[in-house]
C-alpha cells in the first residue's frame, strides 16, 4: 500500500519542494546586513530604478530548500555510479579541507607575488606530480575543463604548426570520440575527418593510414578509447603521425586506467588533458567546476598557453604575459590562473596515495572492470573482446528478442539503487552501455550490481519488461517528457507561469 | 590504503573468476616496453595528518586577506559568504553527483539550476540564462562566438574598458576561429566611444559594466547604435554584486550579457574556480552554448526539470555544436544561486548599496591624500586612483606592512607606462574603517 | 506500482543498509597512519592480546555508510518538527562554523588560564547574557543538559538548606512535569510529593498549599508548563513557597516562550535550569549534546558548583576549587568546564539576534503556537482553554469515536512529511498531543501541517481510520515492534547472531 | 532577522485569525508587571560577518594547540580526527535530530547507536554498552551508583589513580544521595592496593587505567578480590585509545566499565562537549541508566531498530528511573563510532601503538634531561615527570615561549605540596619529533 496519496504531496521522508520563486516573499531576508552610510552616490545616473525581482527567504527556509533538493540527488556518497567515461570515484573529504584552509582558498589571484609563495609553489608541485605521471615534460595548467583542454592542446599544436608555417586544415577524431573532440577540434578552425573503429573497438589502422596527408595537424584519440579498450598500435600510430608532420592529442579523460602504470610520454603522444575531477578525485559538483590541465611533449611545450609558474633559485613566479616568457605562449584561455581550488584538492590526492597508492588505484580500477565484464558477458553482448581497461563496453543484442532497450535497462537500475552506466555512448555500438565502477568500489557492491543486472535481464527475456518499460517507480520523479521540454523550452520561472500553474 | 576498498583476498578472487593470475594480463595491450614495471619516481602515500601538514605549509607561506585590510577587485571580490552556503555545497548529494543526465534521480540539480538560471535573467534583466559557463572571461568569449553565429559576422569590437583577461581570452579563441578582433586602447578615464568602430561588418560590441577601471555607465545609446548598424551589444560584468544597484544591462538594451558570477557565493581561491554567467535573448536560444534546464512533467503529471535543447551542444552536435563546453561550474553555480537565495530582494539590493557606500567613504578618504588623485567620476565599489609613483611599488611596500593594498593597473598592462602609477582600489562588504584608516596611513607613509 | 519489489531491496535513493559489522572485513582501513618507532614496551605486561573484533571498512565505504544511515532521518533541516517541549528550532550553520574556528574548537581544557583568555572572555560573556535575559545574579555553566541543570538547582538549594540546618525532606512536583523533575529529585536525595492540575491545566493552588510544610524543601515547576500555559498564580506560589521557607526551582526548558519579554527573575524564582539546545539553537544532535547552565537568585548564588569564570580587571580567572572560591560550592558535577562547545554556539545565537531579535523570538514562537491552536481546536480537542504559550497541548478527544489514537494520527503525520508533536506528554490528559512549531516555522509550513491534520482527523472520523491505524507506509521502516525489542533485548550485534540472520 | 520567517504582513493575519490585536494579548497571562516593555538592556542584532569577526577575536586570545608543541592530556587528547568525520556529523539529518522517539523516521540514528553500542562492547571487552552519557565524569558516577543498586550497598571506593574530576563529580552527586565514599590519597608512583579497602558494605571499587599519573595496570586480581566481597569492580578510562593496544578491563574481571569517548572522533573543545561510555554485564541491563537502541523488526518484517527498556527511564519510570538523564551525547557518539569504522580493527590498534611508540620516545629523551624524573614504570601515552620546580612555574614558562608542555598536577591538586613538582605529560599521534625538540630544549632553557 505504498502508492497511498498523501493530503500534502510529501512522502514520508520525501518532501515536494517548490521553486524558490514561489516560496519567498520580497520582504523575508536570510541575510542581515548592516544599514550602509549614507555617502553621494557616485553611480552617475546609472542606478537600478525598477525592482529586480527576487524572493526572499529566511535562513532557516533556505537551508530547508536545498537540503531537500539535495535528497532528490543521485551521488556517489550515496551509492554506486559506474557512468563509463566519467570516472565517478570516490572525492575525499581532505581535499575539501584543506581546499577552505585560510591561505588557500581566501587568496586573490593579483596578490603581489610574494605574498603567494605557497599557492604558486603548490602549482608548481601539482603541476611536477602530473609531469612525472605522464612522462611529458611540459603543462598548462590553466584549462577550465577536460574540453577547454582538448582545445588548448589543439591550440598548441596549431601554433606550433603555423610557427612552421602551414597550420593545416584536418585534424582526424575516431567516431567512437567524446563529442568534446570535434567540436574542440571545430573550434581550433579544423575540420574534422572521422576514422572509423577496426571492428576490434581500436582505430581502423588502414582508414587512418589513408586519411593521414600533409594537411592533417593531430590526430586526437582517446587513450584507453571509448570503448575502454587500450590502442594497442598506438605506437604505430604515433610514428605515423610524426612522419606525416602531424601531432598526436590524447584525450586523457580515461587516464585512470593507466595512471601509475604508464606514461603516455612513453607512447609518443605530443600533447594530453587531463581530467582533474576524473582521474584526480576532485568532486563532479553537479557538472563541475572541473579542471583539465594539459601536458606536452618537448615539441609542443614552447606554445603552451599562460599562464605559467616557474621557480627560479626557490622562488616561484607567475608568468602572465609573453614578454616574461622565455618561449612562443599561444595566449590566454582562461581568466586568472586556472582552477587553483582543484589543483589543491588534486595535490592533496596525489600525496594521499602516493606513487604506490597510484598505481594501485590504475590496478584496481581495471581489475573492477574486468569483474564485470566476466561476471556479465553472459547476459549482456560485449561487442569487442576482452580485457577491458578501466570501463567495458556492453551493446544490446542480448535485448534485441525483447521489448527493452538500453534506456529502459538503465531506468530499471535506478529502482535497484543504482546510478545507471553510460548509455548510447560511444555511439560505434547499438544501445551501448560503458560500465566504469572506479577502484573505490568494492566487490561487495559490484557483486549486488551484478546480481541486479542479471535480474533485470532475466525479468526482460521472461517477458516481464513491461517491468523494465516503465521504469522507474521508485525515484523523486519517473520518466520525464523530454521532447516536450524541447519543444516547448521553459527555461526559467515567469510569474504568469506560476498562476497559471494554480 | 585509505581509499581503496579491494581487500588482497578480494583482488585473488575476483582475478581467479576473470582468469588471469597477475594483474599485468589485463594490461596486454599495453605494449611491453611502456609498462612500468615500479611505481613512478615520486612520494610515498601519506596519512591525512601528514597532508594536511603539508597544505598548512603552503597555506602559511601566502597572505590570507581574510587576515589583513584588502582591497583588491579587478574581476575577483572578497564578500562575505553566509556560513549556510559552504554547508549546503558540500552536502555529498550535491558535491558528489555528476551531471544531471538521468533526471529521475537529478531532480535537486536541475531545479536548482533552472532557478539559478530563473536568477540570473532576473539580475541581468535578461529573458533566460544558461546552467554556467567555466567563468566571466571564457562566457564572455562564448558571448561572442554566440553574436557571430546569431549575426553571421566575425568582426568583434572589444572596449578598452573590458578586463585583460576577458580580452586576451576572447581575441586568443576568435584568432583560431580566423575572426577579427578591433581592441581599441584602454582609456582609464572611461570616455572610450565606440560607436565611431561600428560597421556593418561587426558582429558585435563587447562593454564593460562596471568597466576595468571602475566607471558606470548607462550604455542604452551604444546598444541601439550597435543595433542601427545590425550588431549586438555585449556587456560584460565582472562584479556581479554591482546589479544590485545598477541599472540592469536588459534594461539598457543589451542582447547578451557574460558575467563571472564569483562574487556570490565563490570564495577567491587564487582566481578559480569560478562561475561564468551567460543570459540573453529567448529567441537567441539555439545559439546559446551551455546546459540548460527546463521544466517538463514526469509520466505521472508532475513537474519535473530536465536537460534540453541539448542537440546545441558538442554530445549530441560534435563538431556543429554551439561550444566544446561539457563540465562547466555546477558546483559553483549552486553556491551563487543558494547565496542569492539567502540574500533575495532586500539583501541583494542592500548589499550592494553597501559596498557603494563603502567605496565612495574610502573613495572620498584618499582622495584627501596629498598625490592621490582618483580618475572616477562614477563607480560601483572599485576604481582607479593615480599615483605619484608606480603602483605596484607601492603596493609591494604596503603588502610588507601587511596590506593588500589594490590591483596595479601594470599587472595587467606591464607594456603601458601611461598606466604604471595607476592602482585599482575596491572596497566591499567586508571592509571596515579599521581598514580605510590602515590603507590611508599606509599610503601616507609609503609616499611620503 | 510503487509497491514494485527490487532485486537489491534497496528503493531508488532509499538504500537498504547493513551494519558496519556485516560490511567490514579485518583487513580494509579507512585511516593510514605511519609505522610506529620500533620502541621498548611500557605497557609492563598489560598488553593486549586477543583481537578487539572491529570490523575494517575503507573510507568511500565509511562515508557511503553514514550518509545512508542519514537519509534515514527526519531533521529539521528537512521538515516541520513540532515536538512539544523540545524547540526543534532552526540550528544556524554559522554556530557550526564558529566552534570550529582554531582557538575555539580546538583548545584543551587545562592550558594555562594566560593561554584561554579568549575562551575564559566567552564564557563570562555568554554568562552575562543568560544573566540579563534571567534577571537573575548568579550562574554555573557547567551542567551537561537540562535534567543535569535541575540536579544542579536541588543541589544548591539542598546545599542552602543544609546550610541553614536542614536538608528538609520533599521536593513538591507537579504531575504534569518532565520525568526528569522528579528523578532529578531523587537523586538529590529528595521524596517527591506529587501535585495535580486546577483543571485549568495550572498547578492545584489548593493542593500545593497542603502540601506545603517545613519538609518541603522546594517546588518544580515548569513555566510555561508543559501544558503550554503560563502559571498565572506564580508570584502567590513563589512567595508561598518563601514564606515556608522553600526554594522555588523553575524548569527553563520552556524558556523560549519567554526569552526577552520576561525576566525569571522578575517572578520569584530561585533558580531555573537552560536548555541551550532548546532557546538557544544549540543542535539537538539526534540525543545531545545538550547544555544545562544554571541560573541562581542572590540567596542560591554562593553555593553553586564548581568551576566558574570571573572578571578581574580585564583578566578572567577559572575558579576550579574551593579554595579558590569566595562563596560556598557545594562540588563539581561534571568534567572540565562544562559544554564549552555549546557556550559558543549559544552566545554566537544570542548576539546574531540580539535584545531585539530575541524579544521577537519568544513572540513569534507564542504566536505561531497560537495560530495552531486557533486552526486546529475545532477538529482536535482542547483540554485547557487558551492563549497558550510557545506550545498548545491537545487530548485525543475528538479521536474518541474513532478506532484511531494519538499514536495513530502521529504515525499517519510521517507519511505527510512531517514530524509528529510531543504524543502522551504530559500524562495529564488522555492521548497528549504538544505542538511546539517554535518561531523558526513559516505560516506556510504551519498552514500546511494545519491542513494535514485537519485531513487525517476527517478520514478518521469518516470512517478511513484505517489508513491511520496502519501509518506509516511510507517510511525507511513502518511500526515496529517496541514489544519484541524490550521482551529480548538485543543491544549489541554479535557474529553468530549474523550467521542465524542469513 | 535572518532566522525568523514570518514577515510582518503574515503576523498581522494570524493575530487576525486568532483575534488578538497584539502580540501582548497573547501573554495576558503573565504578571503585568513582570512583562517587560521594551528589550532587555543588551547589544542589538549582528550580521554574520560581525558575529564571525567577534568570535575570531575570542579565538585570537586563545593559544590553539593545532599551532604549538603540545603536550596535554590528564583526560582530554589532541588525536587527529580524519576529515570525513566531522563532514558526517553535521549532515542535517544528522545534527538537526531529536532523539530518536520515532524510529520509523529515525533508523539512521538508531542504527548507529546500535552500532556505537556494539563497538564500546567490544573495545571494552564487555557485553553491553549503553548509547552514550555526558562525559567520562558522570559516567562514572552512573557506574558507581548502578554497581550501589545491583549490590544494594552505598559504600564507594574510588582510587587514588582516579581522575579528580571523576572524583569529584562522584563524591559530590554520592553525598546527595547519603553515600559514603572512600578516597585513597593519590599516589603518583602507581603502586596503591586497594584490597585493604575493601568490606563487605563495599558495592564496588573504581579504579582507572591508565591511572591519572600514567600507570597501566592489569587489575584481574582486584577484580577477584572484589567480587569475593560480593563488591563490583568499575574501570574507569579517560584515554579510549588505549584499548587497542591494552588488555580490555573486560578481561581483567571489571564488571562495568565508564570512559570518555573523547579521543575518537572529538575535538577537545575546551573540555565539552564530549562523550561518556558505559559499558556492563547483560545482566545487568536493567540497572543501566541511560539510553539503548535495540533490534526489532517492523510490521513488514524488515530489521529495524528503536529504543528500548525505556522503563528503566525518567520518562516512564521518573523518580524511579536508573538516572534523571534525558539527552546525552549522540553526535559525540556518533564522531566517535564514524572514527573508529574508519579505523577499525587495524586503525585502532595500530593508532594506540604509534601513540605508545611516541609517548616512549619522548619519555626516553625526557629521562635525560638533568633533574628530570620519570614516575612512569608503565604507561600508556601519558606519564607524569617530576621537575626540580614547581611544574605550574614551569608551564607558565614554556608557554611563554609557545609551547603548552603539560599538566601541572597541582592544577588538579592544589592543595598538596607534594605534587607541586609533578607534571603530566602526553605525546599522542599528532606529536612530532620537533615537538618532542621543541619540549626538551624549552625545559633545558626553564630548568637552567
Ligand atoms: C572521453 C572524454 N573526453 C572529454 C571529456 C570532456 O571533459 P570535460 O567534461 O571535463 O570538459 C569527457 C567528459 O565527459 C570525456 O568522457
Ligand atoms: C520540560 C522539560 N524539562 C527537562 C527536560 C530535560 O532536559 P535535557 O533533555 O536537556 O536533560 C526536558 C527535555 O526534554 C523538558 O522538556
Amino acid at each position: 500500500m505504498t502508492n497511498r496519496t498523501t493530503i500534502t504531496g510529501h512522502r514520508g521522508l520525501d518532501h515536494e519542494e517548490p521553486l524558490i520563486f514561489e516560496l519567498g516573499s520580497p520582504e523575508n531576508c536570510g541575510v542581515d546586513l548592516p544599514e550602509p552610510a549614507a555617502v553621494e552616490s557616485r553611480l552617475g545616473g546609472a542606478e537600478r530604478t525598477t525592482p529586480v525581482g527576487l524572493p526572499g527567504l529566511s535562513e532557516p527556509r533556505v537551508i530547508r530548500h536545498y537540503h531537500r533538493l539535495s535528497r532528490q540527488n543521485y551521488s556517489i556518497d550515496g551509492g554506486f555510479y559506474p557512468l563509463g567515461s566519467c570516472t565517478m570515484k570516490y572525492n575525499p573529504r581532505l581535499n575539501e579541507k584543506v581546499a577552505r584552509l585560510p591561505g588557500l582558498g581566501d587568496i586573490h589571484p593579483l596578490q603581489p607575488e610574494e605574498t603567494v609563495q605557497g599557492a604558486l609553489e603548490l602549482m608548481h608541485t601539482c603541476a611536477q606530480w602530473l609531469i612525472a605521471l605522464t612522462g611529458m615534460p611540459g603543462i598548462a595548467l590553466s584549462p577550465g575543463a577536460g574540453a577547454q583542454g582538448e582545445l588548448v592542446g589543439l591550440m598548441t599544436i596549431r601554433t606550433a604548426l603555423e610557427d612552421r608555417g602551414n597550420a593545416r586544415k584536418f585534424v582526424l577524431v575516431p567516431e567512437s570520440a567524446h563529442g568534446t573532440n570535434p567540436a574542440s577540434a571545430h573550434a581550433c578552425g579544423y575540420e574534422v575527418r572521422s576514422i572509423p573503429d577496426d571492428g576490434r573497438g581500436r582505430v581502423d589502422l588502414e582508414a587512418f593510414t589513408a586519411a593521414l596527408d600533409q594537411d592533417v595537424a593531430a590526430l586526437m584519440l582517446t587513450n584507453p578509447n571509448t570503448c575502454g579498450l587500450f590502442e594497442n598500435d598506438i605506437v604505430r600510430i604515433a610514428d605515423a603521425l610524426h612522419d606525416a608532420g602531424a601531432f598526436f592529442y590524447c584525450d586523457g579523460a580515461n587516464f585512470n586506467a593507466l595512471v601509475g602504470r604508464v606514461r603516455p610520454g612513453d607512447l609518443g603522444i605530443d600533447t594530453m588533458h587531463l581530467n582533474l575531477h576524473k582521474t584526480f578525485s576532485t568532486p563532479h559538483g553537479g557538472g563541475g567546476p572541473g579542471s583539465g590541465p594539459v601536458v606536452f611533449s618537448e615539441a609542443l611545450a614552447p606554445y603552451a598557453p599562460l599562464p605559467a609558474v616557474i621557480e627560479e633559485n626557490g622562488r616561484f613566479r607567475l608568468i602572465e604575459h609573453a614578454r616574461d616568457s622565455a618561449d612562443k605562449p599561444f595566449g590566454r584561455v582562461k581568466g586568472f590562473h586556472g582552477q587553483f581550488g582543484m589543483f589543491v584538492r588534486a595535490l592533496s590526492y596525489m600525496m594521499s596515495l602516493g606513487s604506490d597508492g597510484l598505481r594501485q588505484v590504475s590496478s584496481d580500477a581495471v581489475l573492477n572492470a574486468n569483474y564485470l565484464l566476466t561476471r556479465l558477458s553472459d547476459v549482456l553482448h560485449l561487442p569487442f573482446e576482452g580485457p577491458c581497461m578501466h570501463e567495458v563496453l556492453f551493446d544490446d543484442r542480448s535485448l534485441k528478442e525483447t521489448a527493452v532497450t538500453t534506456l529502459d535497462l538503465a531506468k530499471a537500475l535506478l529502482d535497484e539503487g543504482f546510478h545507471p552506466m553510460t548509455i548510447y555512448f560511444p555511439l560505434v555500438v547499438h544501445g551501448a552501455m560503458l560500465m566504469e565502477p572506479t577502484e573505490t568500489e568494492g566487490k561487495r557492491t559490484l557483486d549486488s550490481f551484478i546480481e541486479a543486472i542479471r535480474g533485470l535481464v532475466r525479468q526482460a527475456q521472461a517477458g516481464e519488461g513491461d517491468i523494465l518499460k516503465n521504469a522507474p517507480y521508485l525515484t523523486p520523479r519517473r520518466r520525464l517528457d523530454e521532447t516536450g521540454a524541447a519543444r516547448r523550452p521553459i527555461l526559467r520561472w515567469r510569474p504568469e507561469q506560476a498562476d497559471a500553474a494554480e | 590504503m585509505r581509499y581503496l576498498p579491494l581487500t588482497e583476498d578480494d583482488r585473488r578472487r575476483m582475478m581467479q573468476a576473470i582468469g588471469v593470475s597477475t594483474i599485468e594480463e589485463l594490461f596486454r595491450d599495453v605494449p611491453k616496453d611502456a609498462l612500468l614495471e615500479k611505481a613512478v619516481d615520486l612520494p610515498a602515500g601519506a596519512g591525512e595528518l601528514e597532508v594536511e601538514r603539508r597544505f598548512r605549509q603552503f597555506a602559511d607561506r601566502n597572505v590570507s586577506p581574510a587576515a589583513v585590510p584588502g582591497f583588491l577587485g579587478a574581476g575577483i571580490y572578497r564578500h562575505h559568504v553566509p556560513a549556510a552556503v559552504d554547508y549546503l555545497i558540500q552536502r555529498g548529494e550535491f558535491l558528489t553527483s555528476y551531471t544531471p543526465y538521468q533526471p529521475e534521480v537529478s531532480q535537486g540539480t536541475l531545479q536548482y539550476l533552472f532557478e539559478f538560471q530563473t536568477q540570473v535573467a532576473l539580475i541581468t534583466g535578461m529573458e533566460i540564462a544558461n546552467a554556467s559557463m567555466y567563468d566571466g572571461a571564457t562566457a564572455c568569449a562564448e558571448a561572442v562566438f554566440m553574436a557571430g553565429r546569431l549575426t553571421k559576422r566575425d568582426r568583434f569590437v572589444l572596449s578598452g574598458g573590458l578586463h585583460p583577461h576577458y580580452r586576451d581570452v576572447t581575441t586568443t579563441m576568435a584568432h583560431f576561429l580566423g575572426a577579427e578582433t578591433v581592441t581599441p586602447d584602454p582609456d582609464p578615464t572611461g570616455r572610450e566611444d565606440l560607436t565611431a568602430l561600428l560597421d556593418d561588418e561587426t558582429a558585435c560590441v563587447v562593454v564593460q559594466n562596471p568597466s576595468f577601471f571602475g566607471h558606470v555607465r548607462d550604455f542604452t545609446d551604444l546598444a541601439e547604435a550597435c543595433h542601427a548598424k545590425g550588431a549586438l551589444l555585449i556587456v560584460a560584468v565582472t562584479e556581479i554584486v554591482s546589479l544590485g544597484a545598477l541599472k540592469a544591462p536588459g534594461d539598457m538594451g543589451a542582447d547578451i550579457v557574460a558575467a563571472e558570477g564569483q562574487s556570490l557565493g565563490n570564495a577567491a581561491s587564487f582566481g578559480g574556480p569560478t562561475v561564468g554567467l551567460l543570459a540573453g535573448r529567448a529567441a537567441h536560444v539555439r545559439q546559446m552554448p551551455g546546459r540548460l534546464s527546463g521544466q517538463t512533467v514526469d509520466v505521472d503529471g508532475k513537474r519535473g526539470y530536465t536537460l534540453t535543447l541539448s542537440t546545441r551542444e558538442q554530445h549530441i552536435r560534435r563538431e556543429k555544436a554551439t561550444s566544446n563546453i561539457c563540465t562547466n561550474s555546477g558546483l559553483c553555480a549552486l553556491a551563487f544561486t543558494i547565496h542569492l537565495s539567502l540574500l533575495g530582494e532586500n539583501g541583494f539590493t542592500r548589499l550592494a548599496r553597501l559596498n557603494h557606500a563603502n567605496a565612495v567613504t574610502l573613495a572620498e578618504r584618499l582622495e584627501k591624500l596629498p598625490g592621490v588623485e582618483t580618475l572616477n567620476e562614477t563607480f560601483f565599489n572599485e576604481f582607479t586612483v593615480r599615483l605619484p609613483k608606480p603602483a605596484a611599488v607601492v603596493v609591494k611596500d604596503l603588502a610588507e606592512r601587511n596590506i593588500l593594498a589594490g590591483v596595479p593597473v601594470s599587472r595587467l598592462y606591464p607594456t603601458r607606462p601611461d598606466l604604471e602609477n595607476l592602482l585599482l582600489v575596491a572596497a566591499t562588504d567586508t571592509n571596515t574603517d579599521a581598514d580605510f584608516d590602515a590603507l590611508c596611513d599606509g599610503l601616507k607613509e609609503v609616499l611620503s
